[in-house]
């Protein structure tokens, strides 16, 4: 079956995660819908991988899988702290960042 | 064929839960639909003969990483509905730039398929029987031709125990 | 040359053992437990002990002719062509080591006595504070002594030298809260300091006369390449450059003495040394008893080649020494304090030690130096532990009867005692007679040897004297001991008692070297040393006599062991048969008496002279510091500056910060419509990038085809 | 849909013997599973020194089995405030876990699911890392304290322990060079010895891991019954509560399986290589004769008729399986030789097995419950350390007998003994900061109770 399938599905998987990205206020969700998005990424690396006959895709699918566990443990941690110090976990609550 | 049909049916699974997580209102009920997409995907990885990144797949994400944004999600109470109002403009504009980022996506794929002569030119994949045995090529790449990526990641990682570790502390003296 | 074997080829680690410990010690001591300092202190010395015997072993195996290893690590200082006495010459003071007899014997002296002092350190330091602190300085004192003695040219040498004297300073100063120890040190440093002058012009003058600084050029590969004082020396004399007694010769000689007096502690540079002794017990022990002290001796030998040359300088070498002996023997006939004693008879030995050079007799004077080291480390070892039995008491007039009580620490002082006393069959018996025999020689050529000869044998009497004095003061006799301590008189740990019995041995047999002087022939211990001190063959205009006829040295030996008896019969009388006696003999001489007592009054004279002058000038120049430099210069600068800041204060405030001010307000106007972008919520960014992507993809799309369809 | 069906036809035909396997996993399982708890009831009555039930059955060897239809039948509640979508997914999350684990087992030469998945092990451990979602969530979905505290207790616990397990594993894979499950029995055959002998540290380690991977007593925390009523199932009952109860079991049966499978030698009998043990391949023969014949000697004592009739058909049953055994020996072809493997790997594997899992029971009835933080202590400070340090250690052993051609026994024993003192070493120091650490482990764990009981 032609590599476009896995193309399409990831490119879908990937819009969800940035609409999730963009539209939910819920911190957390907003997290996920990040981790969507990397996955999204991987199925595109293991599909080129797998076409290619070459496992560096996979190798890289690796990398990103450990920097989306970095990221949700660094990213959870700041969500605790920022709900510790500002009990909120609203994303347009957290807009201390600008002029 | 058979390949196909399973990829369909975790492909259907994915998109459908990931559809469903974006939605939830329950930060808890988005997990598990992102988990079900992970493991669907995971079911994928498995399709394409990725056997390794499966499995990791599961330890790492599901095993790991959700159990993870669950743990902290029932922790700091997040289970509770939040409201989900204001801002309708912005989401309408983001609904529509990503429809706009997808069209073009789909439009750039399709015609790439609708190429006069044949679809996307790509090697067929080797069948399935004559691949090595997957893990033991990664690990040959991932300590071979990849040892300096593999050890950053490693030292990203610690950084990021570390960082967690820090920001997530309960201060004494607070 | 054959391979030299791993412990010559590595002589450089001899040095190297002390000073890593000593590194050690300094960067993270504070932190060690006792263990770990005794472990890395004294492991590190007995280690350079084991690498020192093993290479004067490997180096006895050779052949005498070619008894000398030299080894050069890195050319040290090279500051290139220099204009000499033998022309222009690419001078090289190399970073190198040498073996030759004369070091061996130091190098074997200097590491096995110092590796007894540090076991010793173990017990009598074990309750005194800055415990890392004084084992880091004496490993430092030991790397850099085994420097001074193996360097292989002048100039590593005073880099040893100067060594010694800053560990010196610090080891004499180490109860620094004290205010005595604190100025002690001080004095020892400057005292010091004014000899290493003499020597440092006396090194350049070396320098400037032969174009090298190193000792000699045998032992190397090419000793053709490597030029050498020795050598040198040889080609001026054989090319009749120079004459025997030129007056180059002299003045070398002469302040390479100075400094060697200093060090050395002889007339007039002897003061600091009895100061000295606030340091703790081992401290006098290895480096005012054993080793420092006898630097200038060794390096007065190093150097004898120019020395034979100069007989002026001789003399006054031999007349200093003569000097020193006699007068600081004098002196410690009347001190009380057990270290001062001991100290003052540490001066009158060096003054032997360099009469003997001074008399041309420089094996006599090294042998010496040997035996000395043993039996003045066993006694100042012995003193501290009879001060750590008694708890810190001092003066021999509150001990006494001692030997009872702390045995173990009585028998190795007695052979101590007899040893230097000279009495027969020990140590200091041979190497006094060794010198006393050469004087006896040079005086069959020229009368006036006679004094020198009268001088110190008499000077051995008076050793006899003091030393009887001492030992029957402190350990015979009836106990004088203040009840107070009397009680918990005890004896010092093994670590303190077996160092002593180790020393004792040696200050007995180590005298046997020169034994076959018995039966006429010549002392082994020469024979060794020869090489090393053979010098240049040069025509002396004096007549050679050969040495004197065993009678004449049977009756010489008779002579000061005759005198040996009258000053231990002496002590006897007045310090154990009828201990009155001597206070009714100070009493009948008073101006003698008390002119001992406050040493000649040299202290003060020096006061008067030296001290007290500069003190003044540095008053004046204080006044004028603070007065003119401070009062009108500073002061005035920094009126004129306040003054003038005023103004330039206006003009920052109301011109260039307004100036400044305004070009910061108009790109704040500017970018107006900018921050309208910066919400600040991240998601608004998400959407942003997202147009991005649109706009990239859109303009990109086609050119992604091309990209897809050409993939493979 | 003609496609669809010829292609899952295809499905089938390509793998029916995988799906046999399955198949008979799922049925077998769960009987294995009460039969444990039948075996764990008896123990503990032995060891609280009662008598336990007697009625069903001969030893109420069927116990169980109306045990089982009571549950089935009890009316299914679900809890007011409970999230009904959640409550629901909780215990079939488990469950499909502890299944799909069972898959990468091989309970002999042909008898595996997974068979030509190169992941081998790593399947099962893997798999077994979806257990805390399904306990987390299960607690969560219950809306009520104490599953919740037990419930982060044991998602703390288990991936502690998981990491812990798996590093335990990794010296063992390293031993085997392979995670194929059928390699690394051939290669513990082939070696002509169990890692258990080569890595004793890495199995002692994944002993522990384990039994804390499995919530067993002492380190049953999650649904300790005397603070936290039944932990995070406390809400469950009837039907998912035998859910859990069974994925429960099947998790101990796949940990104890892997465990045998890397260290102690999977389906081989002891000795494999030796010749005059080769009569030990027929101990399953004659031990079910043996039953045959022990229940023929207790059918004529048993009180009632139904009994007596129920020993007669279990000996018949005996008798006739051995037959099939003894039969299955002499002919070579393939039916009756997979069959013969199959039965054989099966009997040693689950003898093994058995013993592992009667090893659980063991200490459940010997030692005291721990604490949180001690439990916590031991993981973090303690056992993964030494984890870690042991699989370097077993590493320079290869290295050291590989490169250096050193004897391979005398490279593991040093190596082993390194890593023993450097347990030594962990210990002294944890004893040394115990107080500060258990602090420090006292505090967050009272952060994490103090959330919600406060």
């Amino acid at each position: 079956m032609p590599i476009g399938h896995y193309l399409f599905l990831s490119l879908a998987l990937f819009l969800i995660g940035a609409i999730g990205v963009i539209t939910r206020r819920n911190v957390l969700i907003v997290l996920m819908s990040i981790e969507l998005i990397l996955n999204a990424v991987n199925i595109n690396l293991v599909a080129f991988s797998r076409y290619f006959g070459d496992v560096a895709g996979q190798v890289f699918a690796l990398f990103i899988i450990a920097a989306a566990a970095a990221e949700a443990a660094v990213g959870l941690g700041i969500i605790i702290a920022f709900l510790r110090n500002r009990e909120t976990v609203l994303a347009d609550e957290m807009d201390l960042l600008k002029w | 064929m058979l390949d196909s049909v399973i990829f369909y049916f975790f492909a259907g699974i994915a998109i459908v839960s990931a559809v469903l997580m974006i939605t939830r209102r329950n930060a808890i009920h988005s997990a598990i639909f992102l988990i079900t997409t992970l493991l669907a995907t995971a079911g994928i990885f498995l399709q394409l003969r990725a056997e390794f990144l499966f499995i990791s797949q599961i330890i790492l994400f599901v095993g790991g990483i959700m159990v993870l944004f669950i743990f902290v999600i029932i922790l700091v109470r997040l289970d509770v509905p939040l409201p989900q109002v204001r801002w309708r403009t912005q989401k309408w504009i983001a609904l529509l730039v990503t429809l706009a980022v997808g069209m073009e996506a789909g439009v750039v794929l399709w015609f790439a398929r609708k190429i006069p002569g044949q679809g996307l030119i790509f090697p067929n994949p080797a069948p399935a029987d004559k691949l090595h045995p997957n893990t033991e090529e990664l690990a040959r790449s991932l300590f071979g031709s990849y040892l300096l990526p593999f050890e950053i990641a490693s030292v990203l990682l610690l950084v990021a125990m570390v960082g967690a570790v820090v920001m997530a502390k309960k201060r004494i003296d607070a | 040359m054959t391979f030299p074997g791993y412990f010559l080829s590595h002589l450089w680690l001899i040095p190297l053992f002390p000073l890593i410990s000593a590194a050690a010690m300094f960067f993270f001591g504070r932190r060690l437990s006792k263990e770990a300092v005794n472990l890395f202190c004294v492991g590190s010395v007995f280690l350079s002990f084991l690498h020192a015997l093993g290479a004067v072993l490997k180096l006895f195996a050779l052949p005498a002719s070619q008894r000398v290893y030299q080894q050069i690590l890195f050319p040290w200082v090279t500051p290139g062509a220099m204009p000499t006495a033998t022309g222009m010459v690419n001078f090289v003071a190399d970073c190198g080591y040498l073996l030759d007899p004369l070091s061996c014997v130091m190098v074997i002296v200097v590491t096995f006595v110092g590796f007894l002092i540090h076991v010793y350190s173990i017990g009598y330091m074990a309750h005194e504070g800055g415990y890392y602190r004084f084992f880091g300085y004496l490993n430092l004192f030991m790397f850099s002594m085994l420097t001074l003695v193996l360097a292989n040219n002048l100039l590593l040498l005073f880099v040893g030298w100067e060594g010694v004297g800053l560990c010196s300073y610090l080891l004499i100063g180490f109860y620094f809260l004290k205010k005595s120890a604190a100025d002690a040190g001080k004095k020892a440093f400057i005292v010091n300091r004014i000899g290493d002058a003499g020597f440092l012009l006396g090194l350049l003058l070396v320098a400037a006369t032969f174009g090298t600084v190193r000792f000699t050029s045998q032992g190397l590969p090419d000793p053709a390449a490597f030029s050498g004082i020795l050598q040198t020396l040889a080609n001026m004399v054989a090319q009749h450059q120079v004459a025997y007694g030129a007056s180059v010769f002299t003045a070398i000689a002469l302040l390479l003495f100075v400094g060697a007096a200093g060090n050395s502690a002889q007339i007039p540079f002897y003061v600091w040394l009895p100061d000295a002794m606030e340091g703790p017990i081992p401290v006098s022990a290895l480096i005012h008893g054993a080793t420092m002290v006898v630097a200038g001796v060794y390096m007065v030998a190093r150097m004898s080649a120019i020395y034979q040359l100069a007989p002026v300088a001789m003399d006054v070498v031999a007349v200093v020494g003569a000097a020193t002996a006699l007068f600081a023997a004098t002196l410690a006939v009347v001190q009380t304090d057990i270290k001062k004693v001991l100290a003052y008879s540490t001066i009158s030995q060096l003054g032997y030690m360099f009469l003997a050079l001074g008399v041309g007799a420089f094996a006599a004077g090294v042998f010496h130096l040997m035996t000395h080291a043993f039996f003045k480390a066993l006694l100042f070892l012995g003193a501290g532990s009879v001060i750590h039995s008694l708890s810190g008491e001092q003066d021999i007039r509150k001990m006494g009867g001692l030997r009872y009580t702390i045995p173990a620490t009585s028998v190795p002082f007695l052979f101590a005692t007899l040893a230097i006393a000279g009495v027969p069959g020990l140590s200091g018996f041979f190497s006094k007679n060794e010198i006393l025999g050469h004087i006896f020689n040079r005086h069959q050529m020229m009368d006036r040897y006679l004094v020198l000869w009268v001088v110190g044998i008499f000077t051995a009497g008076l050793t006899a004297f003091y030393m009887f004095r001492l030992l029957f003061e402190t350990f015979y006799g009836m106990s004088r001991v203040s009840i107070a301590l009397e009680g918990h008189i005890h004896e010092s740990p093994k670590t303190m008692t077996v160092p002593l019995m180790i020393l004792a041995f040696f200050s007995i047999v180590s005298g046997w070297l020169a034994l076959p002087i018995l039966w006429g022939e010549e002392s082994p211990f020469e024979r060794f040393l020869e090489p090393s001190l053979r010098g240049v063959e040069v025509d002396t205009g004096e007549i050679a006599f050969g040495r004197h006829t065993l009678l004449a040295e049977y009756s010489l030996m008779a002579a000061s062991v005759a005198l040996v008896a009258v000053g231990w019969w002496l002590a006897y009388k007045l310090y154990l048969d009828s201990p009155k006696l001597h206070t009714k003999l100070a009493e009948s001489w008073p101006r003698l008496h008390n002119l001992l007592i406050h040493k000649y009054y040299v202290d003060e004279i020096y006061d008067a002279l030296f001290v007290n002058r500069i003190k003044d000038l540095s008053t004046a120049l204080g006044f004028f510091d603070s007065k003119v430099v401070d009062g009108l210069g500073v002061d005035g600068a920094g009126w004129l500056v306040r003054r003038f800041s005023r103004i330039s204060i206006w003009w920052d405030k109301w011109v260039i910060d307004a100036v400044v001010n305004l070009l910061g307000r108009f790109p704040k106007f500017l970018s107006m419509p900018m921050r309208m972008f910066q919400t600040g919520v991240f998601s608004t960014y998400a959407v942003f990038i997202l147009i991005g992507l649109a706009v990239l993809l859109g303009y990109y799309g086609h050119h992604v085809q091309i990209f897809v369809r050409t993939l493979h | 849909m003609s496609p669809m069906l010829h292609s899952i036809l295809a499905f089938v035909q390509a793998w029916w013997v995988e799906l046999l396997c399955a198949l008979l996993i799922v049925l077998v399982v769960p009987l294995i599973a009460v039969y444990i708890a039948l075996v764990e009831r008896k123990f503990m009555a032995d060891v609280q020194a009662r008598p336990d039930s007697t009625r069903v059955g001969p030893h109420s060897l069927l116990q169980q089995i109306p045990d089982a239809l009571k549950l089935l039948f009890k009316e299914d509640l679900i809890p007011a405030n409970a999230d009904q979508f959640i409550f629901w997914f909780a215990p079939v999350l488990s469950m499909t876990a502890a299944l799909t684990s069972m898959g990468a087992v091989a309970f002999g030469p042909w008898f595996q699911v997974a068979r030509d998945i190169n992941l081998g092990l790593l399947f099962a451990v893997g798999v077994s890392a979806l257990r805390p979602l399904g306990i987390i969530l299960g607690g969560w979905a219950s809306n009520n304290h104490y599953p919740i505290i037990g419930a982060l207790r044991s998602t703390a616990q288990l991936i502690s322990y998981e990491t812990t397990a798996g590093f335990a594993l990794v010296s063992g894979f390293l031993l085997a060079g392979t995670l194929n499950v059928r390699a690394i029995v051939e290669i513990q055959r082939t070696d002509q010895a169990w890692f258990v002998f080569l890595a004793p540290v890495g199995f002692f380690i994944y002993l522990i891991a384990s039994i804390v991977e499995t919530n067993r007593e002492p380190f049953d925390l999650p649904e300790t019954k005397s603070e936290l009523v039944a932990g995070s199932i406390a809400e469950y009952g009837g039907f998912r509560w035998l859910l859990y109860f069974l994925a429960e079991y099947a998790n101990r049966i796949v940990v104890a399986s892997v465990g045998t499978t890397l260290f102690l030698g999977g389906w081989l009998r002891p000795f494999p290589n030796v010749r005059w043990l080769i009569w030990l391949d027929a101990a399953p023969t004659l031990l079910l004769a043996a039953v045959g014949a022990y229940c023929v000697f207790r059918a004529g004592k048993q009180p009632a008729r139904e009994q007596s009739l129920f020993m007669w058909a279990v000996a018949l049953a005996c008798f006739v399986v051995a037959a099939i055994f003894a039969l299955a020996a002499p002919f070579g072809h393939l039916p009756f030789e997979l069959m013969h493997n199959g039965l054989y790997g099966a009997f040693w594997l689950l003898l093994k097995v058995s013993a592992y899992i009667y090893i659980f029971t063991w200490l459940r009835f010997t030692l005291p419950r721990f604490r949180f933080d001690q439990l916590m202590r031991l993981g973090w400070h303690i056992l993964i350390p030494l984890a870690l340090i042991n699989v370097v250690d077993v590493g320079i052993a290869l290295a050291l007998s590989s490169e250096f051609g050193l004897n391979r026994w005398l490279s593991m024993v040093i190596t082993t003994v390194a890593t023993l003192g450097a347990a030594m070493l962990l210990l002294h120091w944890n004893d040394k900061y115990a107080d500060a650490a258990s602090a420090g482990l006292l505090a967050d764990s009272s952060v994490v109770e103090g959330t919600h009981a406060g």
